[in-house]
């Protein structure tokens, strides 16, 4: 978006859609819209939220929508189907998905879990999740009872309905229990022998790339700057956050915050390295059965060299 | 006046019983209705209070929802019915596919819905239309058929053609059959707007709900659903008044 | 309007009516019926059954209950379609052809509930294409000579049972047919009311005539208003005997019906009610 | 088998028609829609044979939930119609809650249901039977009204009870009514029972759909919701054969 | 069965039918009306009628169409109330106790579409409690007299107007009630069929007599049937005249309807009939 004399921006719309909906992960995004730095990279940023955290990636695939936020998983299996997605920057760079119990249920660990029901969202991978951190407690799916409740987690838990769940995100219903006084343990999936992946990604359409990488680029270029603004001045967040929502509940949001802050990636930096090590895992457990070459789900080609002021 | 009491009446002991058992902790115990699965109605009375303006917005969206959806589905229903029972054929060729649409999660074809509306109101009318379709068009049609054939004869030999025996006798003879029909299809509307909205929205009393669920923000969540369930009491108030209004020979 | 402006008041109310393509076309149609029969699955309504009615005739149908008139009159008018025999209205034999010409007054008055008595007895108009507001004062003028004024406005429900019967009768009248199928149109009109409407049927047919097809229980009634009277045996119909009337439609009513050679025929044709009546 | 022709071709018709404009790819440059959004009736169609037995397994489950689950609505949508009818008082007191009861989303009221039934058939069933009470109740409770004033004085002359006149008369006279409620609920039924598995289930083919739309195995997706829509035509074909054998005075 | 063995086949079909409790509670009951009016909205259908039925005694009813009579038997039955002045029916005045005590025949059959003929004329059985069985046997003995002999299982649709109205009036017989408040019982039967109903009804009254308010457009039926004939006048329904019967039910019917005495009452009732008719 060059300027023109009059000094009046020429912006280009783009479109991102939402993992689900908003919530202290997409502090950055909010507050790069708030202070306009999208405007600046001469982008006008529609964000859309869908209820179906698996919509998002087909609508990117399908053009639909300029930029999507998915998760690591989704993408594999993505390209598993043959549609055509890159990850082009990373939201959060580690597991958010945890496994969350309740201290009075008196499980000490996940050996403990032998015949506790174990609530899901019904997802398979998260099913495979399960299946690895019973193992490392030489526990097998069988020796609990999972029951995939959809939305229904935390109700779930806490109704007492379920022992423990799986699937929560340790930033937002972790956080969301402890804050009623549940005092929940909760702990990540990759504490528990997953192989850590980036439980938050950015995706493009692969072709889209090829044409025009430019408005992409400018995105997380802002999308950087807005998240270091965010780490910086947390309560501005806030009220950046709650402002564009108005139905986020206040308190609960500034405690979802101060839990997200710390894990936003940066940059949006991808490891390599650590992809791989999930690819394999992926396959190990049967979500996905031929190999995927890292250069076509990835590509850090489209961050910004160093985080700009 | 006195055609308010007795729902009026029944309503305030229901809300007092459960109040009194919500505070005395007998749901709780009892039913095992823990105040974040069920808050009581008091807790839920406040938070229609301090979030009225919130609400009203939602509400409003969805409320535009579910009419102008509810009108969409009326006529094509009407319609169809219409075409069903002007062709035999027709109708035994389209009516499986008209129940096999109800049948069709709208998870299924959300992306679809979003690729043609996009996020605006347009996929909420489309549910909102598709589910209220249905009925209206089923009773509709059974009504037309369920004219006695010898009206039938009497028209025919006053030389009425088709499209008079339909307009004359079979239209109003399916009158009150098309009430019964649109009666339930308003009733299902606001639902089908909630789902409609969950296909991607920004606002609406759906959007709402899902929001609220997830922050375990109960009150609200059975705030937003009261005000559904009254969108929905009205509509259908109103339509049954219209049809004391128009169905004057019953 | 093919009539002159010199005919009497009846004539000229029924004539409008008269002033319909299907009657254009065919001016009086001539009925027969030749080796009619008609089944329900097993039960035979009718057998076996011949008739002329020329055109501009009238003709009485007397018989048993249940012995088929109601049947025969579908059949004529084309609503069903004989399972032996056949039908021809002004020469046409095609179902289609007939109902174009048929205008049949059912025994049950099947008034519309939702419509006003005018707009009941407007229908026939209605279908031809009259506005309602043309078609409404056409009929509410026969209102006042059918003994139903004030009434134009009420709906079925609010009519006695004769006072239905009348408005059914006058929305077959309106529809200006050259065929006229009447089943028992007097039966739930008491001596005086069912006199007068004899007498203005009678007047109409003068200044307008139409083939007419009677149904009546009573056999005076038959007698009076019909060129000749078949009587018909219990079912399955057959003809036991036809007659001709002594003094069809004539003006002096009571007379008529009092003179002895008509009171002679009434005795043979009870005589010939009997005998079919096994 | 002529009736059963006309819907065949067209069926055939349409899945021909979509088969190739898929594979020509003319949905998707026309109507927007990728594979991976809707799959074309090919990879349906071998999706379904391949995964028969699975979708089979889920089909029986969801089934049960189906039928039993309408069958409480029906039991229930004909006793509360017959309430209403015996007291105008009820009528009343209770039509405005009946109403609100069906714009409460199953999300809303999900965890209620857990507590209540457990993750078994229970929360299903009750969701169905919640779905299907509703048209029932509304469609019946009209047909029972409609019973012509006339034929009641003929039945009180005859010193019928109250009881008599309604299973004699009004029964009778409603039981069209309640088979167009009836056919309304049962194509509605498979939808409610997919919500009510996502209210917590570890199969059917609500589950089904919920675990294979998060995997992006859209083919078997759409392969469920087909088996659905089936499952919906087979039952209101069903309903309609026995309303023939059973309402044969019209 | 309160009947002996001795009295004549008629009567005992009809007895069985009389065995009812309202009867055994009222043995006969006595209908008199006073200074009764009645309204539809504006319109006065009735006014000041003052009539007197005795126990067992048999009233007819004459008067135009539209006069009131069907809304007359409609507040004696207790399926009204009347805007003004008082019924009183085996001297009960409330509405329900007079329900119990009048079977009312209404001028349309008003039979159940989906009950087979012999079911509907076993309505009346049936809401007391007989079982289907025992019903239809109690009813199907008096098909055959009826001439619906081989339409016990035929739905209403499937039968003639006239058999349509003879079942209803069957219905009506066997509800075995004190009172019969008939509405034009016989309009859509031919003469035959008609004249031998009258002598069925006639031999039943005979042998099991009932109070009976006969509402007919036949004044010649009424002259037979009734010992008193009322003739009303146009509406407001007003008494004109109240004649009563030379020879009510006379063994041999043909004989005593061309009586000289009969024709000449018959001829004040019909003179009646024209002053009430304005
Ligand atoms: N739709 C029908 N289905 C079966 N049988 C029928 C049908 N209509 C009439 N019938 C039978 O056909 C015979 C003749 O019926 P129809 O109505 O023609 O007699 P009708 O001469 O008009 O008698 P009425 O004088 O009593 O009106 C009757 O025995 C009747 O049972
Ligand atoms: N339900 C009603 N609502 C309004 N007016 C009515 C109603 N029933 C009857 N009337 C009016 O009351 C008057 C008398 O009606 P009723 O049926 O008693 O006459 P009737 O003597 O039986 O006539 P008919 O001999 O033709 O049967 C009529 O003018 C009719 O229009
Ligand atoms: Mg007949
Ligand atoms: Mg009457």
């Amino acid at each position: 978006g060059e300027k023109s004399e009059d000094g009046s921006t020429e912006t280009e719309p783009f479109s991102l859609t939402l993992d689900f909906y908003p919530n202290p992960d997409h502090a950055g995004i909010y507050m790069a819209q708030k202070l306009g730095y999208f405007a600046d990279a001469g982008l006008d940023v529609s964000i859309q939220t869908p209820s179906d955290p698996a919509a998002p990636i087909k609508l990117v695939a399908a053009g639909q929508t300029d930029l999507a936020i998915s998760y690591e998983p989704e993408v594999l299996l993505a390209q598993e189907q043959g549609l055509d997605v890159v990850a082009v920057g990373a939201l959060v760079d580690r597991p958010l998905t945890s496994l969350i119990w309740l201290k009075k249920s008196g499980i000490g660990g996940v050996a403990d879990l032998r015949g506790k029901t174990i609530a899901t969202a019904g997802i398979p991978y998260q099913d495979a999740y399960l299946k690895t951190i019973l193992a490392r407690a030489k526990l097998t799916p069988s020796d609990v009872k999972t029951v995939n409740v959809g939305y229904g987690l935390l109700p779930a838990l806490v109704g007492g309905s379920a022992d423990a769940m799986l699937g929560g995100f340790s930033n937002v219903e972790g956080v969301d229990l402890r804050l009623r006084g549940k005092d929940p343990v909760v702990t990540p999936v990759d504490k528990l022998g997953v192989p850590s992946y980036d439980e938050l990604v950015l995706v493009a359409k692969g072709s889209r790339l090829g044409e025009d990488p430019e408005a992409i680029r400018l995105f997380l270029a802002g999308l950087a700057r807005g998240t270091a603004a965010a780490i910086k001045s947390p309560d501005a967040t806030a009220a950046a956050l709650l402002e564009a929502n108005s139905d986020l509940d206040p308190k609960l949001t500034r405690a979802e915050l101060v839990a997200t802050l710390p894990l936003l990636s940066k940059r949006g930096f991808m490891d390599e390295a650590k992809w791989k090590r999930f690819i394999a895992w992926m396959r190990e457990n049967g979500l996905i059965s031929a190999p995927i070459p890292i250069s076509q789900v990835l590509s850090n080609a489209y961050l910004p060299g160093e985080i700009p002021e | 006046m006195r055609r308010w009491l007795p729902p009026a009446l029944v309503l305030a002991a229901l809300i007092g019983l459960w109040q009194v058992a919500a505070s005395s902790g007998l749901l709780a115990s009892v039913l095992g209705l823990e105040d974040f699965l069920v808050p009581s109605p008091a807790e839920i009375a406040s938070s229609l209070w301090e979030n009225r303006s919130l609400l009203a917005e939602n509400a409003w969206v969805t409320l535009q929802e579910i009419v102008l959806g509810f009108l969409c589905g009326l006529a094509a229903g009407l319609g169809f019915a219409l075409l069903l029972r002007l062709s035999g054929l027709l109708r035994r060729a389209t009516y499986p596919l008209m129940v096999a649409s109800q049948a069709v999660p709208i998870l299924v074809i959300a992306p679809v819905l979003v690729v043609w509306f996009g996020y605006g109101i347009g996929p909420k009318l489309a549910v909102v239309a598709l589910v209220c379709f249905f009925p209206i068009a089923v009773a509709t049609a059974d009504g037309l058929r369920s004219v006695d054939p010898e009206t039938t004869k009497m028209m025919r030999t006053l030389d009425a053609s088709r499209r008079q025996l339909l307009w004359r006798v079979e239209a109003p003879t399916s009158l009150p059959f098309a009430f019964s029909g649109a009666r339930i299809a308003v009733a299902f509307a606001p639902i089908a707007a909630v789902f409609g909205e969950w296909v991607g929205a920004d606002s609406g009393l759906g959007h709402l709900i899902l929001q609220d669920n997830a922050q375990l923000e109960t009150a609200r969540v059975f705030a937003a659903a009261t005000v559904l369930a009254v969108i929905a009491i009205a509509l259908y108030g109103l339509l049954a008044f219209a049809e004391r209004r128009i169905v004057t020979w019953r | 309007m093919r009539q002159d402006t010199k005919m009497p008041a009846e004539a000229k109310e029924f004539a409008t009516a008269g002033a319909s393509p299907a009657n254009a076309a065919a001016p009086g149609a001539a009925v027969s019926i030749r080796g009619l029969g008609h089944s329900y699955d097993e039960l035979a309504a009718i057998e076996g059954l011949d008739l002329e009615v020329p055109a501009r005739g009238v003709l009485g149908l007397v018989g048993p209950s249940g012995c088929g008139k109601s049947t025969l009159l579908e059949l004529v008018s084309g609503l069903q379609e004989p399972s032996a025999g056949e039908v021809e209205v002004g020469g046409a034999l095609d179902p289609a052809e007939r109902l174009a010409r048929c205008a049949f007054m059912p025994q049950r008055d099947m008034l519309l509930p939702w419509l006003a008595a005018v707009d009941n007895a407007a229908l026939a108009l209605r279908n031809r294409g009259v506005r309602r507001g043309p078609a409404r004062k056409e009929v509410e003028r026969l209102f006042e000579r059918f003994g139903l004024a004030g009434f134009e406005r009420s709906r079925p429900a609010e009519l006695s049972g004769g006072m239905r019967q009348r408005v059914a009768f006058l929305r077959t009248l309106v529809s200006g047919k050259p065929v006229l199928a009447l089943d028992e149109p007097f039966a739930s009109l008491d001596a005086i009311t069912r006199a007068e409407m004899q007498g203005w049927l009678a007047g109409a047919l003068a200044a307008d005539p139409r083939t007419v097809i009677l149904v009546t229980h009573d056999v005076e009634e038959a007698l009076y208003l019909s060129d000749r009277v078949a009587v018909l045996s219990a079912r399955p119909g057959r003809v036991v005997e036809e007659l001709s009337a002594p003094a069809p439609r004539a003006a002096d009513r009571d007379a008529a019906v009092t003179d002895p050679t008509f009171v002679a025929v009434r005795e043979r044709a009870m005589e010939a009610l009997h005998r079919g009546s096994r």
